[in-house]
């Protein structure tokens, strides 16, 4: 393995709170929300919340190894905890601009920030519209994991001068507008806010650098997701086609079923290989950081999604139905390969870094 | 002109006209991942339909058909698919109960099952598929015997379309006790307004229900609604199956092809279908669909009046799979925006709808699998896998 | 089936003379040729060189259709005879421009005319650089099928005034010089031919619409082509996976083995559909003919490449020797894929076609 | 510095250096789909080679070896294929013979065999193949049984590497007259060059020569040349497979990284990287490639000292899968070009090889189908089907 120890036990507690704690499922007319238990939980006996804020601030001081083990995790049980919104890429924001002051309540889980990124369906920089003039921020932003709840924003914004800066906003003013999405994937809440002259502080001139580093962080945690949840999907699936029966012996000695599940090993242990990669290459500061993370979600998004698709398929009838699991873990394929830009997108980066020329 | 077109024109003319007044919000109502919409005002669409003559018009005119050639079904089909008339609620009963009983019913059953389809006043839905056997459609568990002149019925069917709203089934039942696969069935036809018959309905993926569990707890049904003689069930069963999947695949083309320009409309809307990697999938996906047509007309070229064959099983290999990956294309068409649904609580858009509904389309009527078992035995000949 | 009782009637006959006189197959050191026995048979016995010619001009008067089942046959055997070059291409060229005078050489098989086109490895128009100054034409056609036997060039090319427009060429002049080209597919002669003020003689003035109508017959001839040999690839390898036992049973028992062999009968039934269907445009004169024609190749050379591509993996190791006949239909399919501008490439031209917008 | 790196300097300073001279041409020499380039040439190099100590490096130090580590024999292949030195002649006597007899075989076997192998003065190739076979290994036909005190063999093997250089060939053969399958087969060690033994070069589909056919007809061998006991055969031969897919790996996909490499030049060069789909596929290509070396990585790390494990498959079919595609991306890189050879007669370029000789990659050496059931059965536990 290429975790440690430490990474081991981690992850093992991880996975004994969340298997004994199991998420209650989303009935089709509930809203998206979080399973209080399980983030009080997480928070409380692992501190799963501040692994990754130094513990001068009331974390673990780890690194995107330690997150990366909870992601994973994470992925594996859909739990609805803000976690990635919060712990990951809104306190990672917070630590690139050096604003340490939300960090001990962010990292005992008590509250909640959100990244405020995505404009007009893209997280591509060069999108960004919303901008600041004296102090007041105004523009729209999409898809923010975790805003609902959020106590903080940490918002990339243009400056007067066109220049991209990052922010920070309180929900606790009618210049902030939240509304909750209805979203497909039911385990991951998003939300539209709306800044209308929203009072804002600095903490980041340096915009392009945070960002940069935020689709990296972005793109490595949910690449753990998505492995987390191929590796559940592919335990399912086994377990579905040993014991059903077709034709009088069970469907997994069916060679096409049988390759197919081969198949998908593959990609769910190829998925691990790069989506460590990527993790060590966050932890260790590697140059080549925006290759490993482009590479790790650019194949672990096509992974889960083929995984979670074939997931359905090999269960029949009853893996289209609301009723077992398998659509969640569909659904949340394709919203993480959506989040953050698509495995065709983090390709397209990839282009000018690997094809040279 | 041709029949065909004259023809053409009366159906054109006619939905043109009928789809106005109390019909006018009733185009584009229903169908796959929405069958739920708005059953009643689609009945009555339908009844409509049978008060001008336009059900059943494949059967034969004593039935109350038109004996309406291949040709002209196609017609009827397309026409209607263009329009985008609302999805048949009976085309259970037209399609598959009616063809099975005019091939193998008694004369007493003629008379008294087929008027009721064509005026649409009695709906039909059908009991194959068992819990626990999926595609193994000879795993049947359900049994019937003979009591006092009437079969008892009791067993589970699932993955049954319209239950809730149809008054009749036909049930592949187990009538021979001790019998294994595929004999000792009958196919019985069971009332399903009675005590012994229970409705629920699966809520699928898509948060909406378009197939039902029925459990026959003692279900009753007259000795005489036996189609074919006891054990003869699995025969006719095939040759229901059979049925399903004949002129009205080129219907089902028009409508994918509504369902592609809409995509390829959400593409330009988007930009989607400047980007080069996209605008390949559509294309491809364009090309998929006239291979579909193409593949179609040879089909109705070459068996116009037989039975379907393995075409069939071409048939619904090539659009299942071609309608999964337009459900995949759609949703990557509106990109970032396809996360978040139209409305609260999970009021999906068309295109998501499009994309978990097509997740169906290559398990039911007959899995991608078993459609590939079908032709490599029967087209192909090769030799049986060892089971 | 869509053919005509003649049709078939053409199809048996042709199908039985390629029968009696299999082609003899390459040595790796061998030059590609002709398989002059086969050439004189379907010439004198069949008339297939004349079948789009007018009867006026020594031919039958026949259609695309009748071309089609010829072209369709001989890619089944691979037999190689220069049929695609000279008497579907050149003659169809010379037929758009009203050049009647070559015809009857052609038509009765006696003399080969060639369409000398792609330049810079395209057969795309808008490339054409040749051009023509005072009656002698310059420039270098590439991949000129039937070049190194022909009696005749037809040629586009530019005009003074950098119009296109249609040539003819003797071959009997130092000026123009014809390379025999050593090809991957050694079933199909090329040629690099090289006009160097060359005295050529105009037959069309309009070359945007001939090559446009030459598009369309080179991509509906060439399916037929591709449907032919996907055909006999499918036969090939269903009786090979009947007979050839491992692990104690005929391979073709196994379920991914059948599976794949139903795949490929899919793709050969649906080859035929489109291929058919572009044969039927082009003979009735079709408005969308463009569109019939882009599609067939489109479908026709990946389902082609596809079915070849599996013969040689399901013959195994035999499959991959240059004693059994799988390599060779996977090099036509590979040079039928290229020839004429590849699959994408009429993807591409689809686009604004279909796409509207 | 670690002593990682100290290596990795000291064989990159050892391989400029001894590409020089009489070895200056022979970079780039040799290799799958060129296994008949200049084999005097690379048989001099391996041997300059052997002098210098740098043969068997990770065999135990008393055989010959240098007890080198994992890291350290990684270094050595990643940097041997980085100087694009020619591909070895002896790599089956170093990586499958050699430890096969380090396990198995006796101090005799050891004291007489190892050496040869160091020195690159015996070469080795492998009969396991028969025709008839293919995939099925233990499909043997091949007989053997003593006659005074020595192994008098008779059958074919095919699909053989370099049996026309070789001195030496590894055989399973049945000595159990009547035995089936895995049972009653032997490991035999038989000199290649004698009168019972014919080879005949089998011609590919790239005009080529790779693979022979070797045709053992009452070749003999000494008693002692037997791995293992009598009956032991399908057990040692399976564990010398297991030697097959080791620390190689890294090196191999080094060679993979300059085909890559390569492609991406003439994709530059066509202008074919300004393609968006053909752009796409070069990307794709590329993670594909990091995603074996990650996994190797991984599998280097977990199983530093064990036999490899099913990893070898994962390993295996990706690998194949992935450079056949890399075949079929160069060749559509290459466009219309990639129809013409480079000469006549038959002299194809690199593109046209890669693209041919990579359809093998997907069949030898176990093909994906028999990789997939591997997988299916040892690392997923799903029920062996019906045989």
């Amino acid at each position: 393995m290429i975790t440690t120890v430490e990474q081991e036990e981690l992850r093992r507690t991880v996975r004994a709170v969340l298997g004994r704690n199991p998420p209650a499922r989303p009935a089709p007319d509930a809203d998206p929300g979080y399973d209080e238990t399980a983030w009080r939980l997480l928070a409380e006996q692992v501190g799963a919340f501040g692994l990754a804020v130094p513990e001068a601030y009331g974390g673990a001081g780890g690194t995107a190894m330690e997150t990366h083990v909870v992601c994973e995790e994470l992925g594996r049980t859909l739990t609805p905890v803000p976690y990635l919104g919060s712990a990951v890429l809104a306190t990672e924001a917070l630590l690139a601009c050096g604003a340490v002051e939300p960090l001990p309540g962010l990292a005992d889980g008590s509250r909640v920030a959100a990244l405020a990124w995505a404009e007009s369906g893209t997280w591509d920089p060069a999108a960004i519209r919303a901008h600041v003039e004296d102090g007041r921020l105004t523009g729209v932003k999409d898809h923010v994991l975790d805003g609902a709840r959020a106590d903080l924003f940490v918002v990339p914004a243009r400056t007067r001068d066109g220049d991209l800066a990052v922010y920070v906003a309180e929900p606790s003013t009618p210049a902030v507008r939240v509304e909750p999405l209805a979203t497909l994937d039911l385990t991951r809440p998003q939300a539209r806010v709306t800044f209308d002259a929203a009072p804002v502080r600095l903490i980041g001139a340096d915009g392009h650098r945070v960002l940069e580093r935020l689709i990296a962080v972005a793109a490595t945690a949910i690449s753990a997701e998505q492995l987390g949840g191929g590796e559940r999907c592919l335990e399912m699936t086994r377990d579905h086609v040993k014991t059903r029966e077709q034709f009088g012996r069970p469907i997994g000695s069916f060679q096409v079923i049988r390759h197919r599940l081969a198949d998908l090993y593959v990609l769910v242990e190829s998925a691990r290989s790069v989506s460590y990669d990527a993790a060590r290459a966050l932890a260790s500061g590697a140059p080549d950081l925006a290759v490993r993370a482009a590479t790790a979600q650019a194949y672990c998004a096509e992974a889960f999604s083929a995984v979670a698709a074939e997931t359905v398929q090999l269960h029949g009838g009853i893996g289209f139905t609301w009723e077992h699991e398998a659509h969640l873990y569909f659904k949340r394929a394709h919203s993480a390969a959506k989040l953050f830009g698509d495995a065709a997108w983090h390709r397209a980066r990839l282009g000018p870094l690997v094809l040279g020329g | 002109m041709s029949r065909g077109e004259a023809f053409r024109r009366e159906v054109r003319a006619w939905l043109e006209d009928g789809l106005t007044g109390e019909f006018a919000g009733a185009r584009g109502l229903g169908g796959p991942g929405r069958e739920h919409e708005a059953f009643d005002v689609r009945l009555a669409w339908e009844r409509h339909m049978a008060a001008a003559g336009l059900t059943c018009l494949g059967w034969p005119e004593r039935y109350g058909g038109r004996d309406a050639s291949i040709e002209e079904q196609v017609v009827f089909h397309e026409e209607y698919a263009l329009a985008r008339a609302p999805a048949r609620v009976n085309h259970i009963g037209e399609n598959l109960l009616g063809p099975t009983i005019i091939a193998f019913g008694t004369d007493e059953q003629r008379r008294r099952l087929l008027p009721p389809i064509v005026a649409v006043e009695e709906l039909w839905c059908q009991g194959y598929s068992e819990p626990g056997a999926g595609s193994d459609l000879a795993n049947v568990q359900t049994r019937a015997a003979l009591d006092g002149g009437r079969w008892r019925i009791s067993g589970q069917k699932v993955w049954t379309s319209l239950a809730t709203e149809a008054d009749w089934c036909f049930v592949i039942c187990r009538t021979e006790p001790g019998s294994t696969r595929h004999r000792g069935l009958s196919y019985l036809l069971v009332p399903m307004r009675q005590n012994g018959v229970e409705v629920r309905p699966i809520v699928q993926m898509t948060g909406t229900s378009e197939f039902n569990e029925v459990f026959f707890d003692g279900a009753l049904t007259d000795g005489a609604n036996i189609v074919g003689a006891p054990g003869d069930g699995w025969r006719i069963a095939m040759a229901t199956l059979g049925f399903e999947r004949g002129v009205a695949t080129l219907g089902q083309q028009v409508g994918f092809r509504g369902e592609l320009e809409g995509v390829i409309e959400l593409a330009r809307e988007t930009g989607a279908v400047a980007d080069p990697l996209l605008r390949d999938r559509l294309v491809r996906s364009w090309i998929g669909l006239e291979v579909m047509r193409l593949n179609a007309v040879r089909t109705m070229a070459g068996v116009a009046a037989g039975a379907p064959g393995p075409e069939s099983s071409i048939s619904k290999l090539v659009w299942g799979t071609w309608h999964r990956e337009l459900g995949e294309l759609a949703i990557d068409v509106l990109g970032a925006a396809g996360m978040v649904a139209d409305g609260r609580p999970y009021d999906l858009s068309d295109v998501q709808r499009l994309y978990l509904f097509s997740r169906a389309d290559t398990i039911y009527a007959g899995s991608n699998e078993i459609q590939r078992d079908i032709i490599a035995e029967r087209v192909l000949g090769l030799p049986r896998e060892a089971r």
